[in-house]
């Protein structure tokens, strides 16, 4: 009975784990610049291997291996992020602009805005909802490089 | 099976960051695949010491870990403090 | 199998890339991959020892010679047909040996029956040692191993005289520029 | 076609490893970037890795450290060999880089064709 439980969770957690892989790897080749690829694989691959290595040790039990599998988790868990953000703080400081600007700089945002409001007179609903779905993340980062 | 299932997601999420590496257009876009091409072979190294029964071999993936932070860093500091990283204008102070 | 495909993308990629750094970054990755390729054939030491040298030491070596050089590969002037033909007639005849090897994997081949087994069975009551790897080569072949040792410090030395003599006439030759003029 | 695919199968990593190192053998001649060619050096000798250390590997067999219950070892005498090659190859990259450098301080150049023609002029 135990071993069934301790098999379903593992099953549970391999699958999440797998599915946040391949997604980050999938979001890695289609995502339009740097630090939107970044975000797509930072962030999916620290889940993904954190629930396939937690599915490990749900396998593994109280051994020496459980204990070293716990120190891997921790060893992502504390370097993934930290490579993340020195990534990109080196990306912005060597100049690579994030796609939301052009080349001199200049927010490409406003561009879009004036197509949206072009849009929005012509159809008012859909394109408000499409205007609020921006990306934050990504306008966040920008503006950071702005400043700059 | 259950570790059959997740050595396979791992080699395809490989396959999809060597694509990337290959095709990335600048230098940052590599060492992100990279980064992931070397969790990816962390987990791989866990996983196959489950699938072939014997699990002693996590010290390798450990080392791999650090290994692999510490390349992504020797690139950066290069980047950054090398002759490329003058032309991106002030360095920050930190 | 999988592993090795990928690992033939990358050794292209390292062919066709331009820019050093790219192809420093591939090299780490490439490492990586032949480590685990290692792991998968049955030989932990070898992949840790591989990781460590290849991704580890050899990257922050290459980056620190760039750093010292310059990081683009120019083109190259004539078209490369040469070394391409030579290159495909040694790998063709490479493969034409390679047809009379044994297949992969097989316990009777020659390489299986002479040696290894001995030390395998040897390892425990000779030393003590589990680990057959680490018994054959810091107690069968210490000697060997000492040797590794000599070739690594020679090593040190040769790059601490050569970077020694490339300081030296560099700071003459600027304090002979300056008494020039 | 058919009756390839048991030597694809029983030949592969000979196979791949003949590719990488016809790869490393094509930088080394036709590339002229020194740091270049040190790359393809080191491709060329992970092929040759590669090639022992398939040659050491049991279908069915572990890894040779000696516990219970396992029969079938992989052979452990070209992993000792390959260790020894991994250091010897890293020590003789170092040597090479720092050539490299000297000649990057002597020339100003770190390409072939460019040392060639600087050695023509004098």
């Amino acid at each position: 009975m135990l071993d069934l439980v301790i098999d379903a969770i593992s099953w549970i957690l391999i699958l999440a784990g797998s599915f946040f892989l391949v997604v980050g790897a999938i979001g890695l080749n289609r995502m339009p610049d740097v630090f939107s690829r970044l975000q797509a694989t930072g962030v999916s691959d620290t889940a993904g291997a954190g629930f396939i290595l937690l599915a490990l040790v749900f396998q593994a039990g109280f051994t020496l291996v459980a204990v070293k599998l716990i120190f891997l988790i921790l060893i992502f868990l504390f370097t993934a992020p930290v490579a993340t953000h020195a990534v990109t703080r080196a990306a912005l400081s060597v100049g690579v602009t994030p796609r939301l600007f052009d080349a001199s700089g200049r927010q490409r945002r406003k561009i879009t805005e004036e197509v949206m409001r072009a849009k929005t007179a012509a159809r008012p609903e859909p394109a408000a909802q499409q205007k609020g779905k921006g990306k934050p993340g990504a306008r966040k980062k920008g503006g950071r490089s702005s400043k700059r | 099976m259950m570790f059959a299932v997740a050595a396979i997601a791992v080699l395809i999420a490989l396959a999809l960051a060597v694509v990337r590496v290959l095709a990335g257009p600048t230098v940052f876009d590599r060492l992100v695949a990279a980064n992931k091409i070397g969790n990816a072979v962390i987990l791989l190294v866990a996983i196959f010491g489950f699938l072939t029964g014997r699990p002693e071999w996590l010290d390798i993936g450990i080392l791999y870990g650090l290994l692999n932070i510490i390349a992504v860093f020797a690139v950066l500091k290069f980047l950054r403090y090398g002759d490329l990283g003058v032309t991106g204008g002030e360095e920050p102070t930190d | 199998m999988v592993l090795l495909t990928l690992l033939a993308v990358v050794a292209i990629g390292i062919v066709r890339l331009r820019n050093l750094f790219a192809v420093v970054i591939l090299g780490a990755v490439y490492s990586f991959l032949i480590a685990t390729v290692f792991l998968v054939l049955d030989a932990p030491d070898v992949a840790m020892t591989e990781a460590a040298v290849g991704a580890g030491i050899a990257t922050v070596m290459m980056l620190a010679v760039l750093h010292l050089t310059k990081t683009d590969e120019s083109r190259p002037r004539q078209p490369q047909i040469f070394p391409l033909f030579v290159s495909a007639v040694t790998g063709a005849a490479l493969i034409y040996g390679t047809l009379d090897l044994p297949p992969f994997g097989e316990a009777d081949t020659p390489v299986h029956t002479h040696v290894g087994p001995y030390y395998l069975s040897q390892s425990i009551p000779d030393t003590g040692v589990p680990n057959v790897v680490a018994s054959v080569l810091a107690s069968y072949r210490g000697w060997d191993t000492l040797g590794e040792v000599v070739v690594i410090f020679t090593a040190a030395i040769g790059v601490l005289l050569l970077l020694r003599r490339a300081q030296r006439p560099t700071r003459q030759a600027t304090r002979s520029r300056r008494d020039a003029p | 076609m058919i009756e390839a695919i048991p030597d694809l199968v029983h030949h592969y990593n000979h196979w791949v490893s003949i590719f990488l190192m016809v790869c490393g053998l094509y930088i080394v001649v036709a590339r002229g970037n020194m740091v270049k060619k040190l790359v393809g050096l080191t491709v060329f000798q992970t092929a040759v890795f590669l090639l022992y250390i398939s040659a050491g590997k049991i279908l069915g067999g572990t890894p040779p450290i000696i516990a219970e219950g396992y029969e079938h070892y992989a052979n452990p005498l070209p992993h000792v060999l390959i260790l020894t090659a991994i250091v010897v190859g890293v020590a003789t990259l170092a040597v090479g880089l720092g050539l490299v450098v000297r000649i990057n301080e002597a020339f100003g150049t770190i390409e072939e064709e460019e040392i060639f023609e600087r050695g023509e002029q004098e």
